[in-house]
């Protein structure tokens, strides 16, 4: 993997290849397919990608919260600082899990238990992973709570979940996420449920925290906007892959695949008036038939290419900022192998 | 909490007035009454017997008849047993307490099954382990209660000798003493187990599903995430959710174990309101027949009531007010 | 002439043309009942007091938050519920009262398209049987004859002509509202509400569906009252837009007024919340405090008091009307 | 009197194998295949089950031997006219609760049973003592026929001489010590009668357990001789568990019901005693309609009138075969309304027999003008009419009823008649066939007489309870004259002749028709000795004993 | 190239499944439904044509002539399940049962469904007044001790109507009120469904909506619970037949051919007698429930998104 970028520090979590894969009918398909990425110490990563392409699937595999019996992770690697923590046990898991590595989920309706209050899920991760009595625990949470903005905190503990508005759901997600300071958060899609002056609090929060406690984040979402909001570097998936990868200034001034580069062009802008907005045609592949050769957004592309259905295209990097896996980047070519111009057969 | 069960309490009065219409009419249109089963010419004459039925108010308008029964009804009087010559009152009240023991023994095994077997299977949906719980609780749903009860004495009782296939307790015991209550358990338990057979295979399969549904619940993942072990992710938060509608089938089973205690007490020969029911319709002795009417319409209501309750009582979602 | 140009033409004679529907102060509550006897203890007022009107082959878009009254709006217009109060005139007529085969027969005219693509097509119909259907239920038709105008119809929004042989669970939610689309196209309504039909969808799904509906409005002449909370959505698609703040109209204005100058200072946040995908255009961020109060006990005075930045002592007390403050801008503001 | 063939084998007999020396203390389990009621007082029980549990700690003043003639017991009496008996009550008799009994008890139990608010079903018992209706009305404050002489003698007088004024007197006392103080009213739901009862008999009752079982010691004070057993505990078990009961030892003695006695046969831990019952049944027929308000026969229905329609349907019946199906030898063809164990009863010889005979059936029904004129399998009635006999039966849970009824009709189908069966829920059944119902024609039937051989009350045309609503002068006539102590004085050979008359009368006549009369059934488990059975019930308990 | 060829394969038109023959698809996979399925089309067949099979199966076929000569006879090879105490043989019995207790369940299960549909969906629709007095109405019929109301309503009728129409109806009038509940909040949540707008939108009666778009969603529901109650019918009619309440002895059902285990001889001592109607019972109990959970796994709504 080619390292890239200006930031020399030693990832807080690398990502090697990594393949997750699913059991449909008795046999299994891939529905993460040779990811790689680091996350460097206070870094946000934004995952951007449409609905079906691995994102959350991805995110999981790092926690090792896929659905048990049906989900497995078929290869590759995780690093997190520098410990290969992907064939680790659940109990060992389980010592990382809310601790070093803590996640808030999209729903935030159903995420929390509705049976038990608020102060007890928040204690719940703090006695995981210290020792501390009930009380500390609690005096903990309403800090937390407070951290995150909640007012009336001490009321809060002593209610249950559907007492709640959406938003101050999500703060309780936050607040549990770095109650132990974790070192890494993954947010999948935090704010999609919420509305947008809504989420526009919760991305303030997550920013100042993330500032605050020194933390990395892997922020999912389906929202360019909101990645450009807060992200320091994106992953662009689609289908199971990564086919983009840039920091966030870069993306948006010069999306390199095409898929990015339709993925922006199909948001209707505030200050633009286009009559018409980009479309992308056809759907993701199901993880069922997904195309094992060749590209895997060809059939959707409007730059596709021949070789674009049997060369399948590497992530490499295309210009020193910049990683992209397609073909119209020899550098994506396989074995550095360089392309044979013929002619623009375009499918 | 207090005041909306007042309420729902007086809600029922004019449902309870509704019923009480329908069993006295019903009473009154069935054919015979108490006094046509005792031609006997051992013991009874014409005369006595037409003279019975005026002093028992038979002859009576019926609007009369149901005015005299109500009233009383209300004030606790239940008028007086035909078959046995008691006040009903204090017939139930002698019957209630075997059928109460017999109800909860078979809620009590009911539950403690249905949560052990259904907390096993929910863990490990689709193993053997589960395979065989699950084969073993649609047998058990299958069998009509009438069926395992006759099942369960041909077996336990005569060719094995585990069980007494009759009575409530020896009646040798001493009143008080380890050996009666002893007693009382061993009469009580082959009734309660087939009383109790049905729910708790339902119930059983109903934990195991909602376990499964529960576990797959996004909740579940912010446990997991959090770094919680699975055990205590399905001791306390799993179960706790799971508890939830099986609580409050408590109150249901209230009012539908008496119910269904009909039957059983019946073979068991089981002395209990179940018996006494089944009794009093043979025997027409509509006195008790309307009073336990009643009285399980009153329940049926009261574990609706009861189900809604302890709803709010378990579930914090639900406010009762 | 381009498309281009029709769009320009179009535009221009707007201000010409009459109006299609009006709405004037249109209230919907919802009762809240409780206790056993199911009294009626209180009101969600999920519509309170909005008048608007749209004209002939406009669009206009209606924004705000999650449960502010958007699609209550919607579907009260379209008397698939009784309005509290209130008066609607589609094409002058008064639709308010109406009733039975009387609606009925006036639901001809404007239809709907919703928003969850899942939920809004009967999973056991034949896709063919549910945009035929509405046909059906006002025509006598032939059944070959009807099958191939069901067949041009889907191919128009984008589907193949297998698809009226298929049942809606093979397809993707973006096909899906192209079905619930061609249905409300059908009848050939004059009006056709859209509440949030993109919400549902995938960005690049969300862009053909957005295309597909400004296509056919052109077409067709069609009018729009076009619903979503995604504020540069409804601007992409509107001609108009209202600004919609717990069951009041707070701001009226065209498309590029809103955007230019915002006047209520929801609006403003509203416009200001939107994460921007351009990097480099990073901008000062409005961000308000708390949630949207409970509609059913909403804040006395001016709804929106309670989160204002720039709230006034008045704000509390008096509810503001809306007002024409500029030429085709209005707002409901003490600002103003 | 029992001049069965093989009557003497059976009645009398003694119950167990261990009919060894009798063994003092040990408990003998009392199975009771229905639950008692409860009411456990002579004076207000109102069902067999309840006399049977009331058997086991009380005993009758007077008692009845195996021919059901009265013979002392604590009462030995003196008469004269059958008007006026003296009655002299052994002394030192001892109620269970210490008292000693007197004949005030007696009287306690006259006057009880005569009050207007007694509840019970016993006044017939006490109507006929002189002044009794009196009392009853409240006209008077005591009934003036009842003389207390001392506390062990009393004389008792009737209002009328009667033959059989004895058998018919209420003969159990009740202690007045303890119930004197209950209002009547009350008193059936007392629990002197209800939990604590107490009698004179050989046990007392410990505890009762409602509806289930019942424990009984051994009382030290019984007057009349030793005690055997220790205890005596009664159980309530349901019909299904009787063999299993019985074959595990968890009983020893019960009451069966023909059924069961093939499976309890072969059981070697228990032994079947029988002994004559008084219980017969029959098939009536509807001959006419009863006025309730004048008590007369005041219609008469034609479809049955024919006496050799009826005698060619006793004759299509295989009443052996019947018998032997259903009540597998525990029952036994009659010919007569009388019990075989009465002593009025009268000897096969005197009456006709009708054995099956089919052919015999047939001939009589061609003869009596019911031939088949339509060709379609069956007669029609002499008229050429459609000729269906309706046959009905009750129906409760037992399937057996209906087998039992669909088999007698079959049989009248063998001989040409065409035949229905319709099975009517009990309860209603008797109110349907006491009201005289059009839909009942011919109906099934079974009377259980008392130890008082008078038939009248069933039999006579002015009696609500002769169901076919037989009406025959002459025959009411001798039931009359056998009760008449003017024709028959105290000679009980001259009433036997009065009853021969009329049974013969009755047996050619045929308004039912005579099936079976039924024998007891005892189940003895072999460990128990010293019981004995004779058609008047069993020996008293005190003599009972178990080995171990 | 097996990517492309993969693709033109899916674009052939091909007419569709419906959601039904998508079930029906699942339904057949299952194994444990299938067999159920067949052994209750056997039981329904052997039913059906016991008058043909009797007289080629027993000696005795007339059921309903008592054979005094021929009673208790144990399982033999001319009477393979042996005879009763009528001397009616088991087999055939329980070959003509089997029409009573699938007649009385079948009609008792369609009455209710029927009845309960009827009422759940106008409440669920309506909503409102019409509701509320249907609901109280259901709760009545619900909370009515049922056995009682059985018992009695049959000894009333008894005679006046022929006897196992009687059973019937009572038990189908009195057992609705589950249904009712379940239909009204199926349908109260499927009305939630956009769907249902739409179709008033597109200008379909209320009769329509109710027919053509709420029931066709909801009877998959119905359909699973009608199974269900049709085996809680059957247990009904056994059991008051058992308990001598039900159908008159005369006819044989599954549940009086079973209440002879109550006689003190046959529960020990003739167990052919009462253990071949209670076995099968319990299958049929069994078969019926399997199809129940094959039918609610198949028509899974989730499955078809
Ligand atoms: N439990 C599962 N069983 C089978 N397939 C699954 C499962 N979970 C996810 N998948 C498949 O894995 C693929 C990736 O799913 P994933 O949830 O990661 O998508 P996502 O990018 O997070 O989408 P979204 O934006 O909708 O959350 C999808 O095609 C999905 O069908
Ligand atoms: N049937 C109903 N009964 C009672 N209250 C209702 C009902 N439907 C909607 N409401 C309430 O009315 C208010 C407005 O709802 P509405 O659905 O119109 O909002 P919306 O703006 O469309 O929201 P969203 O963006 O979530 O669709 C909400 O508070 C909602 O809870
Ligand atoms: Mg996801
Ligand atoms: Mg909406």
């Amino acid at each position: 993997m080619t390292a890239y970028g200006i930031n020399e520090s030693t990832p807080l979590l690398r990502v090697k290849n990594l393949q997750t894969g699913f059991k449909i009918d008795g046999d299994y398909y891939n529905a993460v397919e040779g990811v790689s990425f680091d996350v460097l110490p206070k870094q946000i990563v934004g995952v951007v990608g449409e609905s079906g392409c691995g994102k959350s699937v991805m995110s999981l595999s790092i926690m090792q919260l896929l659905p048990n019996g049906v989900g497995k992770i078929r290869g590759g690697e995780i690093e997190f600082e520098g410990q290969e923590i992907s064939k680790f046990s659940d109990k060992k898991m389980n010592d990382i899990r809310g601790k070093d590595i803590s996640m808030i989920f999209q729903e935030p309706m159903t995420s929390l238990n509705p049976v038990f209050t608020i102060g007890y899920q928040i204690e719940e991760v703090i006695l995981n992973h210290e020792k501390l009595t009930k009380k500390e625990a609690r005096l903990r949470s309403v800090a937390l709570l407070k951290q995150v903005g909640i007012p009336r905190a001490e009321q809060i503990v002593t209610e249950y979940p559907h007492q709640l508005s959406g938003g101050m759901r999500q703060r309780v997600m936050i607040a549990m996420a770095i109650a132990c300071q974790p070192k890494l958060l993954i947010a999948d899609e935090p704010t999609t449920a919420l509305d947008v002056t809504v989420q526009a609090q919760i991305l303030e929060l997550m920013k100042g925290i993330q500032e605050a406690n020194d933390m990395s984040i892997i922020l999912i979402t389906h929202d360019l906007g909101v990645v450009a909001e807060i992200c320091d570097e994106v992953l662009v998936m689609y289908a199971g892959k990564i086919v983009e990868r840039a920091f966030v200034d870069d993306l948006f001034s010069s999306p390199k695949h095409p898929y990015t580069e339709l993925l922006m062009k199909a948001i209707p802008k505030m200050d633009e008036d286009v009559e018409e907005l980009a479309t992308i045609e056809g759907l993701v592949p199901s993880v069922i038939n997904m195309p094992q050769v060749g590209c895997r957004f060809a059939n959707r592309c409007p730059k596709a290419m021949a070789e674009c259905l049997t060369v399948t295209p590497q992530l490499a990097k295309v210009d020193n900022r910049h990683e992209a896996a397609c073909l119209l980047y020899e550098e994506s070519w396989p074995n550095g192998e360089k392309r044979e111009r013929q002619g623009a057969a375009t499918l | 909490m207090l005041k909306y069960s007042i309420r729902r309490l007086l809600g029922m009065i004019p449902m309870l007035i509704l019923i009480s219409i329908v069993v006295f009419s019903l009473a009154k249109l069935m054919p015979g009454d108490s006094l046509s089963g005792e031609i006997d010419p051992l013991n009874t004459s014409p005369e006595y017997i037409a003279e019975m039925r005026e002093k028992l108010g038979y002859n009576d308008p019926l609007p009369v008849q149901y005015f005299n029964w109500i009233t009383g009804f209300v004030q606790g009087d239940f008028g007086k047993s035909t078959r046995f010559k008691i006040p009903v009152f204090d017939l139930i009240l002698e019957k209630v307490p075997n059928t109460l023991f017999l109800g909860v023994t078979a809620l009590l095994i009911t539950y403690v099954m249905a949560f052990i077997m259904g907390m096993y299977s929910g863990r490990r949906p689709y193993t053997l382990g589960d395979n065989a719980i699950a084969g073993f609780n649609y047998v058990m749903l299958a069998i009509p209660s009438f069926v395992a009860a006759v099942f369960a004495i041909y077996i336990f009782a005569f060719q094995l000798n585990w069980f007494p296939f009759a009575g409530s307790v020896d009646i040798l015991a001493q009143e008080g003493s380890l050996e009666y209550y002893l007693s009382r358990m061993h009469h009580v338990l082959l009734p309660a187990i087939v009383l109790g057979a049905m729910s708790t295979a339902s119930y059983t399969q109903f934990l195991r599903n909602d376990i499964i549904e529960n576990s797959r619940k996004d909740f579940v993942r912010t446990a997991r995430a959090k770094g919680t072990p699975m055990k205590k992710i399905y001791n306390v938060h799993i179960l706790r959710n799971s508890i939830i509608p099986l609580v409050t089938f408590l109150g249901f089973d209230f009012a539908a174990l008496i119910g269904g205690a009909i039957i059983t007490e019946t073979i068991f020969t089981y002395p209990g309101i179940g018996q006494l029911f089944l009794e009093s319709v043979t025997s027409r002795d509509y006195p008790t027949l309307m009073a336990l009417t009643m009285l399980l319409s009153f329940l049926t209501l009261f574990g609706n009531l009861l189900a809604d309750i302890l709803y709010g009582v378990v579930d914090p979602r639900i406010r009762l007010d | 002439m381009t498309t281009r140009d029709f769009i320009q033409d179009r535009i221009d004679h707007l201000d010409k043309r009459e109006n299609l529907l009006e709405i004037r102060n249109l209230k919907k509550y919802y009762p809240v009942t409780g206790g056993f006897f199911k009294r009626t203890i209180g009101n969600v007022k999920a519509v309170d007091d909005v008048s608007f009107a749209i004209r002939r082959g406009e669009t206009l878009g209606l924004v705000g938050e999650s449960g502010c009254g958007k699609s209550t709006a919607g579907r009260t217009i379209l008397r698939l519920m009784k309005p509290t109060e209130g008066e609607i005139l589609f094409e002058g007529k008064d639709i308010t009262r109406l009733s039975g085969s009387k609606l009925q027969k006036a639901r001809r005219d404007f239809q709907m398209v919703f928003q969850d693509p899942y939920a809004s097509l009967n999973p056991t119909q034949m896709v063919g049987d549910i945009i035929s259907e509405p046909i059906l239920n006002y025509e006598k038709r032939n059944k070959k004859e009807l099958e191939q105008e069901i067949k041009t119809l889907l191919k128009r929004v984008g589907l193949p002509e297998e698809a009226y042989y298929k049942y809606a669970h093979e397809f993707s939610g973006g096909q899906r509202q192209r079905i619930g689309i061609a249905r409300a196209l059908a009848l050939h309504p004059k009006l056709i509400v859209a509440d949030e039909p993109v919400s549902a969808l995938d960005v690049s799904v969300q862009s053909q569906v957005l295309n597909l509906l400004k296509e056919l409005q052109i077409e067709f002449d069609l009018t729009y009252l076009f619903i979503a909370h995604d504020l540069s959505v409804v601007k992409h698609m509107s001609d108009r837009i209202g600004v919609m703040y717990l069951g009041n109209l707070v701001e009226l204005a065209s498309n590029k007024d809103l955007y230019k100058e915002p006047l209520h200072p929801y609006t403003q946040a509203l416009i200001s919340a939107i994460p921007e995908p351009n990097p480099a255009k990073r901008k000062e961020r409005i961000v308000l405090k708390g949630d949207v109060p409970s509609p059913q006990n909403p804040p006395a005075g001016c709804p929106f008091h309670t989160r204002c930045p720039v709230a006034m002592e008045v704000c509390s007390q008096q509810k503001p009307v809306l007002v024409e403050v500029r030429p085709g801008h209005q707002v409901a503001c003490h600002l103003y | 009197a029992c001049g069965d063939d093989d009557g003497s084998s059976e009645s009398g007999s003694e119950g167990g194998s261990s009919d060894g020396e009798p063994q003092e203390g040990g408990t003998l389990v009392y199975g009771l295949d229905a639950p008692p009621e409860g009411l456990f007082s002579s004076a207000f029980y109102g069902i067999a089950t309840d006399f049977e549990v009331i058997e086991l700690f009380d005993e009758a003043l007077i008692s009845y031997n195996e021919n059901l003639e009265p013979e002392p017991n604590v009462a030995s009496w003196e008469t004269e006219d059958n008007k006026v008996f003296n009655f002299t009550f052994e002394e030192g008799v001892k109620w269970h609760n210490g008292e000693e009994l007197t004949v005030n008890d007696w009287v306690f139990a006259f006057e009880t049973i005569a009050d207007p608010d007694y509840d019970g079903p016993r006044y017939t018992n006490v109507q006929t003592i002189e002044g009794a209706e009196a009392y009853r009305s409240g006209d008077a404050d005591s009934i003036s026929g009842i003389e207390v002489v001392s506390d062990y003698e009393i004389n008792i007088t009737f209002d009328e001489a009667r033959v059989n004024n004895l058998t018919n007197l209420w003969a159990y006392p009740l202690p007045e010590s303890v119930l004197g103080d209950v209002p009547v009213a009350e008193m059936s739901a007392s629990e002197w009668v209800r939990s604590t009862p107490i009698g004179i008999g050989p046990f007392k009752v410990d505890k009762i357990v409602p509806g289930e079982s019942v424990e009984f010691s051994k009382f030290d004070e019984y007057w009349n001789g030793d005690v055997n057993l220790d205890k005596i505990v009664l159980r309530v078990i349901d019909n299904s568990s009787v063999v299993g009961a019985l074959q595990n030892n968890d009983i020893d003695m019960i009451s069966l019901q023909p059924v069961s006695g093939p499976e309890v046969e072969p059981l070697e831990n228990v032994e079947i005693v029988t002994y004559p019952g008084l219980t017969y049944y029959y098939v009536g027929f509807k001959l006419g309609k009863f006025d309730n308000e004048s008590q007369t026969i005041s219609e008469e229905l034609p479809k049955y009138q024919s006496k050799e329609l009826r005698q060619a349907m006793m004759y299509a019946l295989n009443r052996q075969e019947w018998v032997d199906a259903f009540f597998f030898g525990y029952a036994d063809v009659v010919n007569k309304p009388v019990p075989s164990s009465h002593w009025n009863s009268a000897d096969d010889s005197e009456l006709i027999q009708y054995e099956y005979d089919p052919e015999k059936s047939k001939q009589m029904l061609e003869d009596a003008g019911y031939v088949d004129t339509n060709d379609d399998g069956f007669r029609e009635d002499p008229n050429g009419d459609e000729f269906v006999v309706k046959f009905s039966h009750y129906a409760t849970g037992n399937p057996t009823f209906e087998s039992r009824a669909q088999q007698i009709a079959q049989y009248f189908e063998e001989v040409g008649l065409r035949s229905e069966v319709e099975m009517v829920e009990v309860n209603l059944y008797y109110d349907m066939v006491e009201k005289d119902d059009a839909s009942i024609e011919t109906f099934f039937g079974g009377w259980g007489t008392g130890t008082d051989p008078d038939p009248s009350g069933l039999w006579k045309a002015d009696q609500l309870w002769n169901y076919p609503r037989y009406n025959n002068p002459e025959a009411d006539q001798l039931l009359d004259d056998a009760l008449d102590i003017e024709i028959v004085g105290t000679d009980q050979e001259k009433r036997k002749e009065l009853y021969v008359e009329w049974q013969k009368i009755v047996n050619e006549d045929l308004p039912m028709l005579y099936i079976a009369e039924l024998k007891e059934i005892k189940a003895l488990n072999t460990r128990v000795g010293g019981v004995e059975y004779d058609v008047s019930g069993q020996n008293s308990p005190a003599e009972w004993f178990v080995t171990e | 190239m097996a990517s492309s060829t993969t693709i033109t394969q899916q674009k052939k038109p091909e007419r569709s499944l419906s959601p039904w023959q998508i079930a029906r698809r699942k339904f057949v996979r299952n194994k444990l439904a299938m067999i159920s399925s067949c052994f209750i089309v056997l039981v329904t067949l052997m039913s059906l044509s016991a008058p043909f099979l009797a007289p080629v199966l027993s000696p005795l076929p007339d059921i309903s002539k008592v054979n005094i000569g021929a009673m208790n006879i144990e399982p033999n090879s001319e009477h393979l399940l042996g005879t009763d105490k009528s001397g009616r043989d088991v087999l055939t019995r329980l070959f003509y049962g089997g029409r009573i207790s699938l007649l009385v369940g079948f009609s008792a299960t369609l009455m209710v469904i029927v009845l309960g549909t009827l009422v759940g969906a106008l409440a669920g629709f309506f909503g409102g007044m019409i509701d509320s007095i249907l609901m109280r109405f259901t709760d009545f019929v619900l909370n009515f001790p049922f056995l009682v109301f059985v018992i009695v309503l049959n000894t009333i009728l008894y005679g006046i109507v022929d006897s196992l129409w009687v059973l019937i109806i009572v038990i189908g009038a009195l057992s609705w009120g589950g249904v009712a509940r379940l239909v009204r909040s199926k349908v109260l949540a499927e009305k939630e469904n956009e769907y249902i707008l739409a179709a008033l939108s597109i200008g379909c009666s209320p009769f329509k909506v109710i027919t053509k778009h709420l029931l066709p969603n909801v009877i998959s529901t119905i359909i699973v619970q009608g199974t269900l109650i049709f085996a809680t019918m059957i247990v009904i009619e056994s059991a008051l037949s058992y308990l001598g309440f039900g159908v008159p002895q005369a006819t044989p059902s599954w549940g009086n051919m079973l209440s002879s285990a109550n006689e003190p001889d046959v529960l020990q001592g003739k167990p052919w007698i009462w253990m071949p109607p209670a076995i099968i019972i319990t299958l049929t109990i069994l078969s019926i429930n399997f199809i129940g959970e094959g039918l609610k796994d198949a028509l899974n709504p989730k499955s078809l998104r």
